[in-house]
């Protein structure tokens, strides 16, 4: 504790590097964004099997993905800050919570609307989209936790217990469903394999991702900076660093 | 015996006190005074250990509290705004059940002796919920006096007491003193205590 | 150590036989539930054949998020668990005594009443063992893992709901192995899986939880 | 165009999924902003305050 071995640990620090950081993350989510969808629309062929539909891929998948990653993100930083009693972890993680519920909720969504032309129907219960739906929950609920604690760091360190019961659950959640599903399905939905890959569509999935991944970063950061001005109003700093206030 | 150094203590967003220090001998008496909201009842927590402090260190003889862990709490009784006693349980009842968790063997005929030292002498077996608040405040001191705790943390005693309370808790702080063993307390109402040392902190503006 | 958890073991067991109210209109939440859903569904004996041990479950699962709220809420109020948490024992060992305690006053009236709820849908004797042996495996981890969500919504406003939130997608992979072997076991598939993995969570559960309630408790009474 | 809309039929589906997706992180980046401007307001209002008494801002 005695050697600050990061220097951007402080609140202080950090606030004007994510300032810088923000436009160039936002930057580089519109340009990949954009580059994902023209591949993704005007360079990827149409699917022989599912037409057209399956372009709702491009967003469902990269989706999916970031529902999953940003949780393990969040969780890895809400635990940090929990053992090491670093604020600015914790806030991470409060920051980064919010996206991706976002995120799972947008997979949830695409994932009905793929599901209507392709089984027929808006809702299965699917393994992806069950535990998809399990982890909007899990989601739910850190916010909610963190947000009917007023005390900061109380909320902090009990969102770190929470995320880290959670990611022990994840894995236990989501093969538990998978084999629940397999159990009661048999294995005529499998689509993974439906659409053959092509290299097109692959690019426009890695390139959604990536616009997905800046834009994740950028909008955490903003919170986090929010988050910052909330909770250091007491120190001048803030009244010095910040623009717009004199 | 216990040494508290730059102990800095942080509640919601408020800073409620920087730089802390001090330290007590045995058979001495820290009364923290202060406002309502000065803090007092955070230093008190916070020496407990039931709070993390925000900066600073406390040590019991010698080691810091917080290496000490279980052996620290041993050491202590702490005896909060909350009585910490079970409603549908009598006082008898619950104070065997404190002594077992504090890892002490007592026999009924003491807990007897404690109860009727605190003028509880027939209210024993009563379910407490039907005692009264002074009544209730004196069945938990007398955990005072079953107990081998060196450390005595004690956050407003003499609330709810009648003067005869008031003078037998004096009497039991001052056997305490006498006996080597360190008090912290916070109250607003006067006392006397002929024993041992007796320190002032005085918290908030 | 072991005094210190017995104690408080016998201390909740005392406290709940002074206020049988409690324990008893957990009983009665769970008898309501599963006799509600035939006013539901119908009163088709094959559908609800088929639908006994998942309604069951689901109901204990409410059962149990009715209960856990008072899990520390009692001991939160009138200041005992400071005490507890001053107390020179581990933490642990007296929130897995708590738990305990739980289990016994809420979980296990459950499993014993269950049969005779499973006869209501008609379930045949087979079936009604198994149900019984999974749900002696899973409402401890139901009492375990819900102690840690108890622990983190002490004194939050809004906890019931909060804890329902926090807690009841944690139980899935109980519901999904607890009801699922009923089936497995009526189509010959094998039950032991079942048993093992419920067996396997509860073993994971005993290990993690009270460690976690503890961090938690540490957490809320700060 | 017209075509391009349609999507060979399934245009309700891709454009629900990319309409809803694209609100959603523009309406959370509109928040964000909104919700830095308000916190940034109060804190001139308090330094302001702080001013007008006489105090100087906290060290």
């Amino acid at each position: 504790m005695a050697i600050n071995w990061f220097k951007y640990s402080s609140p202080a620090s950090f606030y004007p590097l994510a300032g810088r950081m923000i436009p160039w993350a936002m930057a580089v989510g519109v340009l990949t964004g954009v580059a994902g969808l023209y591949v993704g629309f005007f360079v990827a062929p149409t699917d022989y099997q599912q037409g057209e539909s399956y372009r709702i891929m491009f967003i469902h998948v990269p989706a999916a993905w970031m529902s999953m990653f940003t949780y393990i993100v969040m969780a890895v930083w809400a635990v940090a800050g929990l053992i090491w009693n670093t604020r600015l972890s914790s806030m991470m993680a409060t920051a980064l919570a919010p996206t991706g519920a976002m995120f799972t909720f947008i997979a949830l969504w695409t994932g009905a609307l793929w599901g209507k032309p392709t089984w027929g129907t808006y809702w299965v219960w699917d393994a992806r989209l069950t535990s998809e739906l399990i982890l909007l929950f899990l989601y739910i609920g850190f916010i909610a936790l963190q947000a009917s604690i007023d005390d900061p760091r109380r909320a902090a360190r009990a969102g770190g217990l929470l995320a880290l019961v959670g990611l022990v659950n994840v894995p236990i959640i989501y093969w538990s469903v998978k084999w629940w599903n397999t159990l009661h399905q048999g294995a005529s939905i499998s689509f993974a394999k439906a659409p053959t890959m092509a290299a097109e569509m692959l690019l426009a999935l890695l390139l959604v991702t990536l616009a997905f991944w800046a834009y994740t970063i950028a909008v955490a950061l903003m919170r986090v900076r929010c988050e910052i001005l909330e909770s250091e109003r007491q120190s001048s700093w803030i009244y010095e660093t910040v623009e717009g206030l004199r | 015996m216990l040494e508290v150094t730059d102990l800095e203590c942080v509640r919601g967003d408020r800073r409620l006190f920087t730089a802390m220090n001090f330290s007590l001998r045995p058979g001495e008496l820290l009364h923290v005074h202060g406002p309502n909201g000065s803090g007092k009842t955070s230093l008190l927590r916070t020496v407990c250990r039931l709070m993390e402090p925000a900066a600073g260190e406390i040590r019991w003889c010698g080691s810091p509290v917080r290496a000490l862990a279980e052996d620290y709490l041993a050491q202590l009784l702490y005896l909060g705004h909350l009585n910490g006693l079970k409603d549908e349980l009598s006082g008898r009842e619950n104070l065997a059940i404190n002594a077992t968790l504090a890892g002490s063997r007592i026999t009924p005929q003491q807990t007897q002796e404690a109860l009727f030292r605190m003028g509880l002498d027939g209210y024993d077996d009563l379910p407490v919920k039907l005692l009264s608040q002074g009544q209730k405040r004196r069945v938990a001191l007398a955990r005072l006096l079953l107990n081998g705790a060196k450390l005595w943390i004690l956050d407003e005693p003499f609330t709810a007491l009648d003067s005869v309370a008031v003078k037998t808790l004096q009497a039991i702080l001052a056997g305490h003193l006498d006996s080597g063993g360190v008090v912290i307390l916070t109250t607003h109402q006067e006392f006397v205590i002929d024993a041992g040392r007796v320190k002032r902190i005085h918290l908030g503006a | 150590m072991f005094a210190a958890v017995r104690s408080v073991l016998i201390r909740d067991l005392m406290l709940a036989m002074r206020r049988r109210a409690d324990v008893l209109a957990t009983l009665i939440f769970f008898v309501i539930v599963v006799s509600l859903f035939p006013f539901g569904v119908g009163p088709d004996a094959e559908l609800l054949r088929v639908l006994g041990p998942g309604v069951i479950w689901v109901a204990a699962l409410l059962a149990a998020m009715l209960s856990l709220g008072r899990l520390f809420a009692g001991d939160y109020s009138d200041g005992v668990l400071e005490q507890l948490l001053l107390t020179p024992q581990p933490l642990a060992a007296l929130a897995l005594a708590k738990v305990l305690a739980h289990w016994l006053l809420s979980g296990l009236p459950l499993v014993l009443i269950a049969p005779v709820l499973g006869l209501q849908y008609g379930l045949s004797g087979e079936a009604l063992r198994i149900l019984v042996i999974t749900l002696l495996l899973g409402t401890p981890v139901l009492s375990l893992l819900g102690a840690v969500g108890a622990a983190l919504t002490l004194g939050l406003r809004g906890g019931g709901v909060l804890l329902s939130l926090l807690v009841l997608p944690l139980y899935v992979p109980v519901l999904i192995f607890g009801a699922g072997a009923v089936d497995a076991g009526l189509s010959g598939m094998g039950v032991e899986g079942h048993y093992s993995l419920l067996a396997a969570f509860l073993l994971g559960a005993l290990i993690l939880a009270p460690w976690a309630t503890a961090a938690a408790l540490r957490i809320s009474v700060e | 165009m017209a075509e391009f809309f349609a999507m060979g039929g399934y245009g309700f589906f891709i454009w629900m999924s990319y309409s809803v997706t694209a609100l959603f992180m523009v309406t959370e980046v509109l928040l964000l902003m909104r919700r830095r401007r308000t916190i940034l307001q109060r804190l001139s209002r308090i330094r302001k305050a702080k001013i007008g008494v006489g105090h100087e801002a906290q060290t």
